[in-house]
């Protein structure tokens, strides 16, 4: 299934990355989702692979939104939107939920961010001058999380890029991240710097390299994403 | 001796001015709608608010923040309240963030008597200015310290005059670390029972930690993000 | 209902010493009863008073035993004997048990010693040359409890003031206890040391000072203990 | 991801000689009866024991005790056993006694990935003989390590094939904390349903902490201080 599109023109959909973090599923994972582009990979999960979605404010097995008419106010998951289970859920309480988050229970965690940095900083809660709203469980998360796979937008909207060889904003966490998903290319943070590992369908390492303001390692052949 | 009391406004007897108090509840999911209510009515002020979230402008933490009664909030995430940010930008409202793990860990804290904990959450951010940063085996940690609240309020499903509570799905989340946490707890449920009709096995919150117990009324268990399979048809 | 007898003539017996310590219960309180003289405490629960026992191996809401034939091995107390609930119970793991017992929600301990010092330091876990069993939940009692009461005979086997300066043994906890009900008084640890405020009825406040090696407080007239 | 072995002896590959693993239970009350006789029929040796009690002499981790598997007991309470007497004082055995909610805490912090905890348990005790003391608010703390176990064995009531686990009455004890708490946890239950049949909100232990779980069989459920009414009247 093979989808080019997006505002990039060759460059992948937010529905294309989020299909793409899904092939970094594994059967048994217990993964955590966050907001946006995160949510979807939920929609991608490759046949034969069973995973268990964490939600933190409390719940093991979150299933999909509900029928219209069936929502109920009592079972939401971290973005509160109304959400079901699925067989095998549980629920707990929030001390349990970051305490099994920090006790690296959780084998995946998919968020967003604003910008990434070539030692795998994570820049996603505040910008100075702006209002602040807090952090959530975005410092938990990112301070504990055995694989954090950040999924975002290579370039902001003014087209400056977002993978930098520091970030300029405030920190959400350190030396965190391992892997980020772009509309343009997968990139592995390493002890080097950032590692070019495959690019969009049709996108030019070229272009992956200007739009990388951090040190990218570019070894050998890229391949192309496969969907 | 008797913990069941008639309705909100009898609950909450003693929350003075500048008291700190803490409110279960993430987002508008199992907040305790009866005791915010009463504190509106009640015109109590300079209140210090630990609760994840400070509600939404007509809902929640945003009634009591609408009638200037909160000096500070101490909560995780703030957003989705204009009223919120408007206080907050004139100066009129304190606030202090705090990671939602560490939030949660410091009530539990408290409740099971541990005067601090270690957390890696907000290591090498400005959550870590001026705190203790500790090593073990290798990787860093915050010292935080334990809650040191007045009153805890939390909303439970189902309770008994024993002051046991049965927290139901995600409306558990932070209730049953505050309702451990607080000097005095006050616990508002759907349904109260008598002492025996809770099976034992099945309680969320022990009778020891509450203090006083009542039955809430008219819950409009107001839903923040309304998301139905309409909308987004696989997830 | 006073009763004289026990092995000290005009001395309480075990059962008396037990319905002392009853007397200091309050409506409402959280109690943890220790294993021997603190758990015949129950027996002796005043008319209108109403406490929950807690049990620290995960129960509150301790009942009697059970009938023969009724017997649980899943519901035990701290002493494994089989037991059963009163209505109200519940049922938690061993870290819940000992959080609250921490944070002060448990309003009295009852529980024996081989020595106390007139510090309020207990000693009753551990005899140099001999098995050592362990400490169990004893440690973790005395150094959390807000308000202990030690049942215990005010004199060894051997004789000798188990009220002393300082133990000799090693010690559970320091400066902990707050009172000590023997078959013979009833004493406060104060800040200037032990403090004589009841005696058994029928027994010498001589005899008192000359069993306590501990010093003493004697002030004033000392009534007799109320049954 | 099947979780689900056949029994125990399945269950337990892989503790192998010189293992550190924990195994829930108080008493005799919830013990996980049929990984022990597993691992006594196994002879796996040189265990390290991470327990609340070492069982008595023909039951429990007695029986572990009697086959010399057993390198050292890490427990709040050690009576009750003659074998394990002998070894002792023949320096067979080593034993560490700790307090019994340092204990608990101790497997507690390693489930919720808090490296350290503060505790009061010991202060001024030989307990604290070597280690770390803090003041907080004028009271003295010991900080005591999260525990670091190869293996956690717990016994729980009923359990479904996600690994979700429901403990009954004073069975549960030990037992959610450890199943925490071990880098690998191997569950034995009474009755295993499949996933869905359990009510999310009575889960005690979430099937993210388990790894392995069978049908135990053959339960004896020993009773160590059978007490009746008829021995003492009121109590």
């Amino acid at each position: 299934m093979l989808r080019f599109g997006g505002d990039n023109g060759m460059a992948l959909s937010k529905e294309q990355i989020a299909q793409r973090i899904a092939q970094e599923l594994k059967d048994g994972y217990y993964v955590n989702l966050g907001i946006g582009i995160p949510t979807l990979v939920a929609n991608y999960i490759p046949a034969g692979i069973n995973v268990v979605l964490q939600s933190e404010n409390g719940l093991l097995g979150m299933g999909p939104f509900p029928f219209e008419g069936k929502e109920d106010p009592d079972l939401i998951n971290a973005g509160k939107q109304t959400i079901t289970t699925v067989p095998g859920s549980a629920f707990f309480d929030s001390a349990m939920s970051f305490g099994m988050i920090r006790a690296g229970k959780v084998d995946l965690t998919v968020l967003g961010a604003m910008e990434v940095s070539e030692q795998g900083d994570i820049a996603n809660w505040k910008i100075p001058g702006k209002m602040v709203k807090g952090m959530g469980g975005a410092m938990d998360l990112v301070a504990s999380a055995k694989n954090i796979i950040v999924a975002m937008m290579h370039v902001n909207p003014k087209g400056e890029s977002k993978l930098l060889p520091q970030c300029s904003l405030p920190l959400t966490g350190k030396r965190c991240v391992k892997k980020i998903v772009t509309e343009l290319a997968v990139v592995e943070v390493t002890e080097n710097g950032f590692k070019l590992l495959e690019r969009a369908p049709g996108v030019t390492v070229k272009e992956i390299v200007e739009k990388t303001a951090g040190k990218l390692i570019v070894e050998g052949d890229i391949k192309e994403m496969q969907f | 001796m008797n913990k069941v009391y008639k309705n909100a406004s009898t609950a909450i007897t003693g929350i003075n001015d500048g008291a700190v108090i803490m409110l279960g509840g993430f987002g508008l999911c199992g907040i305790p709608e009866n005791c915010i209510a009463a504190l509106v009515s009640s015109g109590v002020k300079e209140l210090t608010c630990i609760s994840n979230n400070a509600g939404v402008d007509n809902f929640g933490i945003g009634l009591m923040l609408k009638q200037k009664q909160v000096k500070k909030m101490i909560s995780s995430y703030v957003g989705e309240n204009a009223e919120f940010e408007r206080q907050l930008l004139s100066g009129e409202l304190e606030v202090e963030l705090i990671p939602q793990g560490t939030l949660a860990t410091r009530c539990m804290a408290a409740g099971y008597g541990m005067p601090a904990i270690f957390t890696p959450a907000g290591v090498g951010t400005e959550v870590a200015e001026g705190k203790e940063i500790r090593v073990f085996n290798g990787k860093e940690y915050l010292l935080e310290y334990a809650f040191d609240a007045d009153y805890a309020i939390v909303k439970a499903w189902k309770g008994d005059t024993d002051g046991n509570l049965i927290y139901k799905d995600t409306a558990r989340n932070f209730n049953p670390l505050m309702a451990m946490a607080g000097k005095v707890t006050i616990a508002e449920v759907e349904e109260l029972v008598p002492a025996g009709e809770l099976d034992p096995n099945q309680i969320h919150t022990p009778g020891i930690y509450v203090h006083r117990i009542f039955k809430g009324e008219h819950y409009e268990k107001r839903i923040e993000q309304r998301t139905v399979k309409k909308v987004l048809s696989t997830l």
